[in-house]
């Protein structure tokens, strides 16, 4: 069933008028009071998309709105076209409603700062953009607002561009990004040569044509796009850098929304994917060591915002995993919970950084509890539901992740799932003990920590009554609500059976993975009766691969980067001052010196210029007149 | 001789003098009353010619706009002491006059010699006065042949008023910024626009004013935000290096 | 030559063209063979509205008046240079202002 | 050549000439009259019955005095520049239609002098012609305060001739002519609005550029407030300062006559001329410039001088782009065929 609206626009297009307006006009006459546009066009955005899922959900019909046609060249023809469907309206309403929060919550975040209208412009158009990659109907819409979201990514983690290692991680995410884009990029172009459309719905009709290695190959060729936007485990590495970024935009960008852009992409091309059993198993097999991996860095981090940013790697892996065994539904809904809990985990940390004066340390911090009390319990919530502990968000998605994987036929994959839950729940809590319990570790005579205004204090409450009941809309397992508004979507994939007593006997095991990994931390961080040192010292060359995040950076820094730099240096040096500017001096040398002997003809004086002009006429009149006219024959 | 041979020789041989006199007379004011003079004669002989609008915009721009520009810049040039300096290169003069005789021989002999031939075009009086007069039949020439000429050259007054302008502004804020980078270092003290990404350690706060004596005597400007420096400035006051 | 014809009008362009050349060539004010220029565009002119009358066309005047736009530009512009000129060297003596050498 | 029609014209210019000259002179009398009486003042009323012989008293006074020349005054400029100026006054008169053709002894004699194309940018060019006769006066006097007052006047009169030739173009767009006899033609057409009868007059349709018309005249004039290069507190006299006798009375007619000239183009051009209720006629046309110059007296009594940069000010940055905009709305207007009413 399908339906064509014209409101649907509105979604969009309420976010870009807000970043046009406040880009024009922001510097000189709105200045503070851009968030006055921002704010209520993401709100009327967020309202649409709650009109819009509504309507999809309940009478079970698409909506879609013709644009207008943007490329039309011979047979390549790519209308811009909005449409919403089961799938889309779940990624609508994470998107805009997060996004709300985050824009209420950055009033009083970014209060001060001078590039407050800029921060308005910009990120009202990752909204839009972000919308317009949910809402696209073919695969060139979607890759041109993929690339949007990116730069939008890149702007918003070098807002403070005057800060070097702000640039530095923009551009380091915008280099990674650019790998993975290159492979989603040919994927695509793949995609149009072997089936001449980009259409989801004939491409997904005509996925059955196609052999069984070219489908392969699109399936991996996009799944790299969703390597490097989703932080999968070789690119993963621009995400905790990205954390330079004001911490609105890592709790939007870079960890509700445009990160699970990757995962969203892999679930609406599944059709694709289904028909690759090889690439299902890679996505898999790279989700469960980005999860796995991802954890243990965690848990050796000291810094709050790098915590969660490693902790949102791990939950991207186990989202990935859940695509590769094929629970297309609990990778959505595990997609959907972690929006919840991530935001508000980030935003806490944002609360903590405020009142902190911008101190990130988590070993100059503790006792916070004292002084913050809200923050401490939305800060608990959301680490509870990152952790997996009954009955909060967290806990049924990732249980489901898990089941999933061990009746899709990879039982080892959901061991690996299980171990990486247990460091989950160790650095979740870890991050909590260190920050709030305990002795201060700084000077209260100088700081006085205290509770956010209301207008960050207000979306904190709102996410952790999100992150601890989402989860219901997943109960009871495999038949919740979520399960039921999804299911048309991925009608076409594999369906396994799932017993009750292996459901119940998951979540025991997780929950008690979970209660494990919250006990060990609790006895290192509160009760003292584990040293972390001595830990750290005992497992030596493991902790130092952990903390130096496996040394993919290192690896990245001496494969790729510095032989680039020395080509690049080589060419410099050798080829371009040598052999090209030395030509160029060259040639330039020799008319110099003729010009050397040339020169005593210019006087400088406009008189004698003036006098050969003249001259120059008279002789050719005359010598048109002598020769090429008929007046003296 | 018909009457319009004898009007036309008349204002001819006034416009020759006008322009003799703009030549030979040494001071530069009387040369734009000769110049004047020759363009008033040479409007008359545009009416002849039945270019009524072309004559009016003659004395318009010509007469009253350029001629009254130059002499407006004569007198800006030096008030009191007009510089008379004609000559004192008589080689330079003989061999622009000999130059001079030379080119009008050759164009003397080539006019004369040599009849116009083409094709004569569609605008004949009775065809001008249909569309109602020269002027109406100019505009429709105009704004339908060469509309992209009239733009362009709109184009071409607009980019000479600027340069006018640009050219003629006593003194570039650029040097007055210039001169203020001179002798101040500007630094920036927002926490957020610094390298590190610690807080700097107690940054001086300069709480009786904004300038403060650095060790070397050299004054620091605290910005007190990160755009204070480097916000654009108002519109008119830039300008490049 | 009873009759009035483009040859009269060409006739009286020379002259006028050949005067202004030949102040351009012989004076050193920088104001008057600017003076003289001007002359020379308005011979220009004079011929081509003599063209114009005798073939009955308005070609010729669109670009005498085209000319007269560009005149005026390069007046503005030229009066500006001798305005900055005297602001810098203090004359308008054309063979003190010798910067094209360099 | 049509001798007779030649002649025909030659003696309406006379007569124009000669009544011009006639009411320039009562012009004079009739300002200081109307200064005094808003000064409450009498004015003169000692020569003549209301002091009605005064301007002849003024001007036979003004010819006898003795014409002095500045030592170091460029002698032949000094001596042409004030004919200059007093010759080109009047002329602008000859495109003005003072009516229908009158018929006389079985000749027909057009109430006009010249019927020409480009009417209005004659009399637009004569303006432009006439500030010669001012920056080479001042010039030639040999005389800084004299120099100085004529180059302000110079920028002044080329500032507001911009603004005068700019607000025309409107009414220029409405009526499709140069031809001031086209104009009035148009504006004699009667415009009916619903219940509403009224003449086609310009004013109506073009009121921002008449409101600028009037004050570009009053400053192409160089009248209070706009007098600035005769200011007397700051100049002396201006370009004038040197001048005395019959050539400094020279100057003071041709302001008068650019006066006189102006009021009657503003009455052909904006509130239609000779067009008036009851019966069309000369009457008409000048009671309306009569209006004008009185208007020019009163402003004269009532505002004061403006200083220099806000007189240029005035004109670059309010009046052009003023003038600019309602030649873009009356073009829009034109093309979307509202213009047709």
């Amino acid at each position: 069933m399908e339906r064509t609206v014209d409101w649907l626009v509105v979604i969009p297009l309420a976010p870009l008028l807000a970043a046009v307006i406040n880009f024009l006009f922001g510097k000189w006459w709105i200045r503070h009071r851009a968030h006055w546009i921002a704010v209520p066009a993401v709100g009327v955005s967020f309202l649409t998309s709650i009109v819009a899922a509504w309507t999809v959900l309940s009478r079970h019909e698409r909506l879609h709105q013709p644009l207008y046609t943007w490329i039309r060249a011979g047979e390549f023809h790519v209308p811009v076209e909005l449409v919403a469907d089961q799938l889309t309206v779940v990624m609508l309403l994470v998107v805009t409603g997060v996004s709300f929060l985050v824009h209420v919550y950055s009033i009083g975040y970014m209060h001060h700062d001078p590039g407050y209208y800029r921060f308005f412009a910009w990120l009202p158009l990752f909204v839009f953009s972000m919308v317009m990659l949910v809402l696209a109907n073919n695969f060139l819409v979607l890759f041109v607002f993929w690339e949007a979201v990116g730069l939008c990514s890149y702007l918003l983690i070098g807002f403070w561009f005057r800060r070097r290692s702000a640039a530095e991680a923009a551009k380091k995410a915008f280099v990674v990004n650019r790998i993975g884009d290159f492979g989603f990029a040919l994927g695509i172009m793949l995609l149009f040569t072997s089936l001449r459309t980009l259409d989801y719905h004939a491409v997904f009709e005509a996925i059955p044509q196609l052999s069984s290695g070219t489908v392969t190959a699109i399936a991996l060729l996009l799944f790299t796009g969703a390597i490097g936007k989703s932080a999968q485990l070789p690119l993963f590495v621009w995400l905790p850098d990205a954390m330079e970024g004001p911490t609105p935009v890592s709790a939007l960008i870079h960890a509700a929304t445009m990160v699970t852009a990757g995962i969203f992409m892999v679930a609406r091309a599944h059709p694709i994917f289904l028909a690759s059993p090889i690439a299902l198993w890679v996505v898999a097999v790279i989700g469960a060591l980005t999860a796995f991996v991802a954890a243990t860095i965690a848990t050796t981090q000291f810094d709050i915002k790098r915590v969660v940013a490693y902790s949102t790697v791990s939950q991207l892996g186990y989202m990935a995993l859940a695509l590769g065994v094929g629970a297309w539904i609990p990778a959505m809904f595990h997609l959907l919970t972690h929006a919840f809990f991530k935001a508000l985990l980030f935003l806490g940390s944002g609360a903590v950084m405020h009142a902190m004066h911008d101190e990130l340390d988590m070993r100059r911090m503790g006792g916070l509890k004292r002084w913050m009390p809200l923050t401490y319990w939305t800060f608990v919530i959301g680490a509870a539901a990152n952790a997996g502990i009954v009955p909060l968000a967290g806990f049924w998605s990732k249980d489901e992740i898990l089941v999933g994987a061990w009746v899709g036929g990879a039982p080892l994959l959901a061991l690996v799932g299980l171990v990486a839950a247990f460091f989950t729940a160790l650095y979740m809590f870890r991050a909590v003990f260190l920050t709030f319990h305990g002795q201060p570790r700084f000077d209260p005579h100088e700081l006085h920590p205290h509770d956010p205004p209301a207008t960050m204090a207000v979306p904190l409450v709102i996410l952790a009554i999100g992150a601890a009941v989402t989860g219901f809309l997943g109960v009871p397992p495999e038949t919740g609500w979520i399960h039921h508004a999804l299911e048309p979507v991925f009608e076409s994939a594999t369906h396994h059976k799932v017993s009750l007593s292996l459901t119940l006997g998951m979540a025991l095991a997780s929950t008690l993975v979970a209660l494990a990994g919250l006990w060990t931390a609790h006895a290192a961080y509160v009760r003292g009766t584990i040293s972390p040192a001595a830990v750290a010292e005992r497992l030596g060359p493991l902790y130092r691969l952990a903390a130096n995040g496996w040394y993919f950076d290192v690896f990245y820094q001496r494969s790729v980067v510095r032989p680039l730099d020395a080509a690049a240096n080589w060419l410099w040096r050798t080829v371009d001052v040598g052999i090209i500017d030395g030509a160029v001096n060259g040639s330039a040398r020799i008319v110099a010196l003729t010009a050397q002997m040339w020169r005593r003809l210019q006087t400088g004086l406009v008189a004698n210029y003036a006098l050969a002009i003249a001259l120059g006429t008279v002789l050719l009149v005359g010598i048109y007149l002598a020769f090429g006219s008929t007046l003296f024959r | 001789m018909s009457l319009q041979v004898l009007i036309f020789s008349l204002l001819a041989c006034v416009s020759i003098l006008g322009a003799l006199g703009v030549v030979i007379a040494r001071n530069p004011v009387h040369s734009a009353i000769g110049l004047v003079l020759s363009f008033l004669n040479v409007a008359a002989i545009y009416l002849i010619a039945r270019a009524e609008f072309l004559a009016v915009v003659q004395v318009i721009v010509y007469a009253g706009a350029v001629i009254v520009l130059v002499v407006f810049v004569t007198m800006l040039v030096h008030p009191d002491d007009l510089p008379e300096f004609h000559g004192r290169r008589p080689l330079r003069i003989v061999t622009g006059l000999v130059l001079g005789v030379a080119l009008l021989l050759e164009v003397a002999a080539a006019v004369l010699t040599r009849s116009l031939s083409g094709a004569p075009g569609p605008w004949t009086d009775e065809a001008v006065a249909a569309v109602g007069g020269n002027t109406q039949a100019l505009g429709q020439t105009l704004y339908s042949d060469y509309m992209l000429a009239i733009q362009l050259t709109a184009l071409l007054l607009l980019a000479a008023t600027i340069g006018a302008i640009v050219l003629a502004r006593p003194e570039a804020v650029s040097e007055r910024v210039a001169a203020a980078r001179r002798t101040l270092t500007i630094s920036l003290a927002h926490p957020r626009g610094l390298d590190q990404p610690e807080r700097p350690p107690a940054l001086p706060r300069p709480s009786d004013g904004q300038v403060k004596p650095a060790g070397s005597g050299r004054p620091i400007v605290l910005a007190r935000s990160a755009n204070e420096f480097t916000e654009q400035p108002a519109w008119g006051e830039w300008r490049t290096p | 030559m009873t009759e009035l014809s483009a040859t009269h009008f060409l006739l009286l362009s020379a002259a006028l063209f050949i005067i202004g050349m030949v102040g351009v060539l012989t004076r050193r004010n920088i104001l008057v063979i600017f003076m003289c220029i001007e002359l020379m565009l308005n011979a220009v002119n004079v011929s081509l509205i003599g063209f114009a009358w005798e073939l009955h066309q308005l070609t010729g005047q669109v670009f005498a008046l085209f000319v007269i736009a560009i005149a005026a530009a390069e007046a503005v512009v030229g009066l500006g240079i001798v305005m900055a000129l005297t602001r810098r060297a203090d004359t308008v003596d054309i063979d003190e202002l010798r910067q094209l050498r360099e | 050549m049509d001798w007779q029609r030649l002649l025909v014209s030659y003696f309406v210019g006379f007569v124009l000439l000669n009544v011009l000259l006639g009411l320039m002179a009562y012009m004079t009398w009739f300002e200081r009259r109307v200064l005094a009486r808003m000064q409450h003042r009498v004015g003169p009323n000692r020569t003549g019955p209301f002091g009605l012989l005064q301007p002849i008293a003024d001007g036979i006074k003004l010819l006898a005095k003795e014409d002095i020349v500045p030592a170091n005054a460029d002698r032949l400029v000094f001596l042409v520049a004030p004919l200059l100026s007093f010759a080109l006054a009047p002329l602008g008169a000859a495109v003005i239609p003072f009516g229908e053709s009158l018929h006389l002894f079985g000749l027909e004699i057009p109430l006009l002098v010249a019927d020409i194309n480009v009417a209005v940018l004659y009399v637009l060019a004569l303006g432009s012609i006439g500030v010669y006769g001012i920056i080479l006066g001042g010039y030639a006097s040999g005389n800084r305060y004299s120099l100085l007052g004529a180059l302000r006047s110079t920028a002044q009169v080329i500032s507001y001739e911009l603004v005068l030739g700019l607000s025309l173009v409107g009414v220029f767009i409405l009526a499709g002519s140069f031809s001031l006899q086209d104009i009035l033609r148009e504006q004699q057409r009667v415009l009916v609005i619903g219940p509403l009868t009224l003449p086609n007059w310009y004013i109506l349709s073009q009121p921002l550029a008449f409101a600028l018309f009037l004050i570009a005249a009053v400053a192409e004039t160089n009248r209070a407030p706009f007098d600035l290069p005769e200011a007397e507190t700051e100049l002396v006299a201006g370009y004038f300062t040197e001048y005395s006798g019959f050539r400094f009375s020279f100057y003071f007619l041709a302001e008068y006559i650019n006066m006189i000239v102006v009021s009657l183009l503003a009455g052909t051009l904006f509130v239609g001329g000779i067009d008036g209720p009851f019966a069309d006629g000369v009457w008409w046309l000048a009671l309306k410039a009569l209006f004008f110059l009185f208007f020019y007296v009163w402003l004269r009594a009532t505002l004061p001088r403006f200083r220099y940069d806000q007189l240029m000010g005035l004109a670059w940055k309010v009046l052009l782009p003023l003038a600019l905009l309602n030649i873009g709305l009356t073009g829009l207007v034109r093309l979307w065929g509202i213009g047709a009413l």
